[in-house]
């Protein structure tokens, strides 16, 4: 019996997991859906904005939810600028151009936030309460919770945005067919330029849930590498298949800790990821892009 | 072909050589200067360290110069920074060793020390020492010219194993201990030996959890954790995160064991991110803190300090590491010039196995014996909420 | 290495494509009769690079075979049937922007060298051999004849739509083939350059005896240049035959007519 | 002075170097780099020999993703490969000269069985692919211990050829150089021969260039094995080299250190991998170099500069990418031309 519970235990943590993971490679999708590139530089945006919170919170006094508004403007910004100086003159570039661009970003941004902010952890101050939930023999501690619900939220909020909005109608059709959305009257750089801030507020509202348990420190970036497994997983431009992904990682990695052994965590995914590939080249659901002559 | 390139060959290897032994004062007479260098990880993921490193030894070397140098050798010191990449960092010794002629040098981890290492024996000229407390860098045939200042990661974990199995006979209860560990070269050491300490008194070892280094969410390894119910759980591997939110979680958990670590994971940083949530850390620490005042070098230590960087608010493990491997580096030179030898790695490495019951001005507690090229000795200390400071909970225990 | 090239006919029979719901071939059977010059016509849409991509083995057809000189190559790889004799030019230009001109051509001639790739890596003389021989042919018998020479180093982007479509025939015809597929090869010349194109391709077929297979938009073209016509309306064969009877045909005035009223000029 | 170049045969014309003056210059330099031992400061000879390793992955690396368009990120895990390989190889008593390319052969093999199913996808599928591949194979550094030493990494005996031990850098530097001559050729054998034509077909526009006859998969697993074999003699090298390597130096780092190289160079072209390998090393080591110096006069501007590092990579990709995206080999043919016709055109 107690196994089951244990069995349930470690599901239910998966699951949880994922959402700040489905928030992270939502950022990831965001971008390639709408430019085709994979942002290299994801982490390190979401990097940038833990830190801007961490300023705002700690350095400037102001209340942790002023520090996160403060954070999500600046990497706005930072957006804007990425896409303007480095994306938009690399436009019908190759593939590796414009990957290298943004590990390029990623280097630079990773830098200067050394230079700021050093590399030694800093204290956060905490965003949400922490409730710790006890189910008989199931256990769930307090932060687990609070980002599952507030990942889920924000995830349902982009996805709306983009069924309903009429910018998010737009930005969908510049995805999938710039040249006629254009001839449509669509402000194609205004999508791409959106598309770029909208993946860098996911990221950093990821970020900062992350560090708001704790401490800020460079080696958050590395923390959006590991979720690349999800991304492969899902596919690279399929919403649902990465919210989809990030849940079976999730438990797999959960599970992995719990009946196999810490070391594989890391590893376990992306083994799995390697056999999807041979069966499913572009993910569970992502889409196969026609060749044309 | 052949015949012509292995000519080349002789010819490079006979100038590397030359390179080597170019040159060979009769040493003690002419008051050459003593040169020491360094590569300390300054950038990157070990800054924190390697900048406390490098601060720590151009101090002690300018007090040491200031009070006489050794003998009246003035000492001269080269500090770059290694990045903590291996790369970065054979390239900065090799630059040294060429153009500074150094005898001793300070490296920055096991990746640096053994990469380096063929090329320093190749000197016959170099000692080093440095930061890593592996048992491999005491391997003799391979780095009979390196030593630890301080106990090996093993050495450490025994004193702790110790310490808790003294606790047990006491109290007469055994408790069950819980290892969380980091998945790098110090964590994997680390577990090894505590496990190994832990089997010989009879300690019941009833969770092995290893993370990745970098481990940010942690609930599924506290949920393992909490089924085993331990009373002291032992971190290694972890500078401080994911330390403290994994201690927050426990206690959410209703897990209140003892949380332990060693070395460098009782450094200021994770004693006070513990303490913030109200924990008490337990640890093994092979030095004095950088606040005891039952030491005259500590003491002169942070006079130093106070007097050339006032705005520095502690000091580090790593600083008092790196001063130390500095008093040892000298303590040779010395030992070697009073025998009016010259310093090659045989003379060195004669003078430091000579090293036995030395004063290190109380940094390391008892009188330090590097015959076996480490200190063996620590002492447990617990984090006294009242003074804010870890205080000691055991005499120094040499193992 | 000049070893004559032996035209063969190219048979089609019944082929059935469809994506999805579009039924792009709908049981099409056509026969290009060796060494002469087969035109495929036909409005937009009616499937006709369609047949060229299933004969090329780009697309699988549904069903239905592709008898190249009375071998069946339907099932036949991509890549092999280069080495068949099937050699082929794209409807947008579709060459190598990374390569010179004559890299370009001398690609065509990719399937001759047969040799391993590790003698090449090695730069083991045979295979050094091998490639002077391909650029001594193609030199000779490509790039003289299409007169080419002095454009022969040039990055391909340097050169006009004209001259692009000039080259994608050389690598064709570097492929030493058999049987020629030109997709609409004269789309988007001036008149000058469209006779220059006509010219060679009759010189192709003279001088080379190689059956060619047009697909055009271009009448006038069509009607002066080609043997035999077939002509594909909404996936269907609806006539084939000589030039003259084609046009004549009413059912293709009325296709035509339903279409592109302009082509009837012929 | 040259002013043009002529040729009496198609065969002279593909010559790798199109004239007497380039042939000599050539030499002239070859000559002074094997020479380099002899005359070079002890820094310079050790910082050659960590140049050369990286050279050959690099051109490795540009025959996978600069030639054949496979964007590569896990260069670094197959040159881990090769070490660890020539790890055993030493323990089995196999001599250097024949361990190197053994190891090369493994790096292969691997990344054979890692390319076939990566290779049904493609652009950054494929690189995310390859990335997978990097962290199945650096986990596998870490913790299969009683193969690859696990954390603590392995030692590699020192290589010994006939007797001399090749110990120091003076004696390393020849194996590592002739490694990269031969392999050097190689590279330039392959861009001049109908393999590399394929290998830009297929990176060009895959479709067209099957339909005229290049076996697709073929040519991709080719060259990804290419670029792994690179990878593994440079990791057996680099074993030899440093005589102790461990898990932590085949990072992800390094393997975008080298597509920087040869983005920074120029893709596809030999003369690039070796431009990018330099540049790459030397940028971030002048750089370290300067802010030493400064440590000593001014502390303060020192501690800012050393971080700098990453800022400056960075900078230099984009700029690179932006303002001269067919790399340095291309500056390298304009200061040419603009030399060969000077006066005449200025």
């Amino acid at each position: 019996m107690t196994n089951l519970y244990i069995f349930i235990e470690f599901v239910l943590l998966g699951l949880l997991a994922s959402g700040l993971s489905a928030l992270i490679a939502l950022s990831f999708v965001l971008v390639y859906k709408g430019t085709h590139v994979v942002n290299f530089a994801a982490g390190e945006v979401m990097m940038l904005g833990a830190y801007l919170y961490y300023t705002g919170a700690v350095v400037l006094q102001l209340h942790p939810a002023a520090a996160l508004f403060i954070s999500l403007v600046g990497i706005s910004l930072v957006s804007v600028a990425i896409e303007a100086f480095v994306l938009r003159p690399l436009a019908g570039q190759p593939t590796i151009s414009i990957l290298m661009a943004t590990i390029g970003m990623a280097s630079l941004l990773h830098g200067s936030v050394e230079i700021i902010w050093g590399q030694s952890p800093l204290e956060t101050p905490a965003l949400l309460p922490r409730f710790p939930v006890n189910w008989g023999e199931v256990m769930i501690p307090g932060a687990a919770i609070g980002n599952f619900v507030i990942s889920s939220l924000l995830i349902a909020a982009v996805v709306t945005f983009f069924r309903f909005t009429q910018t998010g109608i737009e930005m969908r059709a510049t995805a999938s067919d710039p040249v006629t959305a254009a001839s449509l009257g669509v402000d194609i750089r205004a999508a791409q330029r959106m598309t770029w801030i909208l993946a860098g507020l996911t990221g950093t509202l990821a970020g900062t849930l992350i560090v708001s348990s704790g401490s800020v420190s460079p080696a958050l970036a590395s923390v959006a590498l590991s979720v690349f497994s999800v991304v492969i997983l899902g596919g690279l431009d399929s919403v649902t298949g990465v919210i989809l992904a990030s849940l079976i990682v999730g438990v797999l990695e959960s599970l992995t800790v719990g009946y196999i052994d810490g070391k594989m965590r890391d590893v376990f995914p992306y083994v799995v990821v390697l056999a999807v590939l041979v069966v499913r080249p572009f993910g569970l659901s992502g889409t196969h892009e026609i060749e044309r002559l | 072909m052949t015949r012509n390139r292995r000519q080349v060959l002789k010819t490079a290897g006979a100038t590397a050589l030359l390179g080597a032994s170019a040159w060979r004062p009769a040493f003690a007479k002419d008051k050459a200067d003593i040169v020491i260098g360094a590569a300390h990880p300054m950038t990157g993921f070990m800054s924190f360290a390697g900048v406390a490193s490098n601060y720590a030894m151009g101090d002690y070397i300018n007090w040491r110069n200031q009070s006489g140098g050794v003998l009246g050798h003035k000492i001269r010191y080269v500090g770059e920074d290694s990045a903590y990449k291996v790369d970065q960092g054979v390239a900065v010794v090799k630059k040294m060793i060429a153009s500074e002629k150094p005898s001793f040098i300070f490296l920055d981890g096991s990746p640096l020390s053994k990469a380096v290492a063929r090329d320093v024996l190749a000197t016959g000229t170099v000692m080093t020492g440095g930061f890593s407390s592996s048992e491999a860098l005491l391997d003799q045939t391979l780095y009979p010219h390196h030593f630890l200042s301080g106990p090996t990661f093993g050495a450490t974990c025994q004193i702790l194993m110790e310490y808790i199995g003294r606790i047990a006979k006491a109290s007469g209860n055994v408790p069950k201990i819980a290892l969380v560990t980091s998945d790098q070269e110090w964590g994997t050491e680390s577990n090894f030996h505590l496990k190994a300490r832990a089997e010989k008194l009879g300690l019941p070892i009833v969770q092995d959890i290893v993370t990745k280094p970098t481990g940010v969410d942690v609930t599924s390894e506290v949920a393992k954790l909490r089924r085993s119910k331990p009373d002291i759980v032992i971190f290694q591997g972890y500078i401080m995160n994911p330390v403290p939110e994994f201690v927050r979680q426990m206690r959410e958990a209703g897990i209140n064991a003892q949380v332990m670590s060693t070395t460098y994971g009782v450094d200021r940083i994770m004693y006070d991110a513990l303490a913030k949530n109200g924990e008490r850390l337990t640890g093994v620490m092979p030095y004095r803190y950088g606040y005891d005042t039952d030491s005259k070098m500590m003491t002169t230590m942070r006079e130093y300090v106070a007097k050339v960087r006032p705005q520095q608010e502690s000091i580090s493990l790593f600083y008092i590491h790196a001063w130390l491997t500095g008093m040892i580096f000298c303590e040779v030179a010395e030992r070697c010039i009073k025998a009016n030898k010259n310093l090659t790695l045989p003379n060195m490495k004669a003078a430091l196995e000579s090293i036995k019951d030395w004063d290190t001005g109380g940094l390391t507690g008892l009188l330090a014996d590097l015959s076996t090229h480490q200190i063996k000795s620590g002492r447990v200390y617990s984090y006294d909420p009242a003074s804010k400071r870890m205080e000691p909970a055991s005499g120094w225990i040499r193992v | 290495m000049n070893t004559p090239i032996v035209a063969l006919d190219l048979v089609v029979r019944d082929i059935a494509l469809a994506f999805g719901g579009i039924r792009a071939l709908r049981g099409v059977s056509m026969k290009a009769p060796a060494g002469k010059i087969t035109a495929v016509i036909g409005p937009n849409g009616a499937g006709k690079t369609s047949l060229f991509n299933t004969i090329s083995g780009f697309y699988r057809p549904n069903s239905g075979r592709v008898i190249l000189g009375g071998t069946d190559i339907t099932d036949a790889a991509v890549h092999a049937r280069a080495g068949m004799g099937l050699a082929r030019t794209f409807q947008n230009v579709a060459l190598f922007s990374g390569l010179s001109v004559l890299e370009n051509i001398k690609l065509g001639g990719h399937h001759l060298i047969n040799g391993n790739p590790l003698a090449a890596i090695c730069g083991l003389s045979s295979s050094r051999q091998a490639e002077m021989a391909l650029r001594a042919e193609v030199e000779q018998r490509v790039i003289d004849f299409l007169e080419l020479d002095n454009v022969r180093h040039k990055p391909v982007e340097a050169l006009s739509h004209g001259l692009q479509k000039r080259v994608e025939l050389a690598r064709g015809l570097a492929m030493r083939p058999s049987v020629l597929l030109l997709d609409e090869p004269v789309a988007g010349m001036n008149r000058e350059e469209t006779e220059d194109m006509a010219r060679y391709i009759l010189d192709v077929q003279e001088e080379w005896g190689v059956t060619v297979v047009i697909v055009e938009h271009d009448m006038g073209l069509v009607m002066d240049i080609s043997h035999h016509v077939a002509v594909l309306n909404f996936g269907e064969l609806i006539a084939q035959g000589p030039p003259s009877q084609v046009a004549s045909d009413p059912e293709v005035i009325k296709a035509y007519l339903g279409s592109e009223t302009s082509a009837v000029c012929a | 002075m040259r002013t043009g170049v002529f040729f009496e045969n198609y065969g002279a014309e593909e010559q790798l170097w199109d004239s007497q003056t380039a042939k000599t210059m050539m030499a002239v330099f070859v000559v002074a780099l094997y020479l380099l031992p002899l005359w070079g400061s002890d820094y310079m000879v050790a910082m050659a020999c960590i140049v050369g390793i990286h050279l050959i992955a690099v051109m490795g690396l540009n025959i996978t993703t600069g030639s054949a368009g496979l964007i590569s990120l896990s260069q670094a895990a197959f040159m881990g490969v090769g070490c660890y390989a020539v790890s055993w190889f030493a323990r089995w008593g196999i001599p250097f000269w024949l361990a190197l390319p053994m190891a090369g052969l493994l790096a292969a093999l691997i990344g054979m069985v890692v390319g076939l199913p990566s290779l049904r996808v493609k652009g950054m599928y494929f690189a995310i692919a390859t990335l997978a591949a990097h962290f199945v194979l650096s986990f596998l550094f870490r913790e299969w211990t009683p193969v690859t030493g696990g954390p603590g990494g392995v030692n590699i005996p020192a290589a010994n050829f006939f007797g001399i031990e090749l110990v120091g850098d003076h004696r390393m530097f020849y194996p590592i150089y002739i490694c990269v001559l031969l392999l050097g050729l190689a590279a330039a054998n392959i861009t001049r021969s109908y393999v590399g034509r394929a290998f830009i077909a297929v990176r060009d526009r895959d479709i067209s260039a099957e339909i005229l006859g290049v076996n697709l998969l073929r040519y991709k697993v080719l060259a990804f094995m290419l670029g792994s074999f690179y990878a593994g003699v440079a990791g057996g090298l680099l074993g030899y080299f440093y005589g102790a390597i461990t898990a932590e130096y085949f990072t992800f780092g390094l393997s975008v250190f080298y597509v920087a190289a040869i983005i920074v160079g120029g893709l596809g072209r030999v003369l690039g991998s070796v431009l990018g390998a330099v540049f790459m090393t030397f940028v971030p080591e002048s750089l370290r170099l300067m802010s030493s110096a400064l440590s000593g006069s001014i502390p303060s501007l020192a501690n800012l500069l050393l971080p700098m590092g990453q800022v400056v990579f960075g900078i230099l990709i984009i700029i690179f990418l932006i303002f001269e995206p067919r790399g340095l080999a291309q500056m390298w043919a304009r200061v040419r031309r603009a030399f060969h016709l000077w006066p005449f055109r200025t």
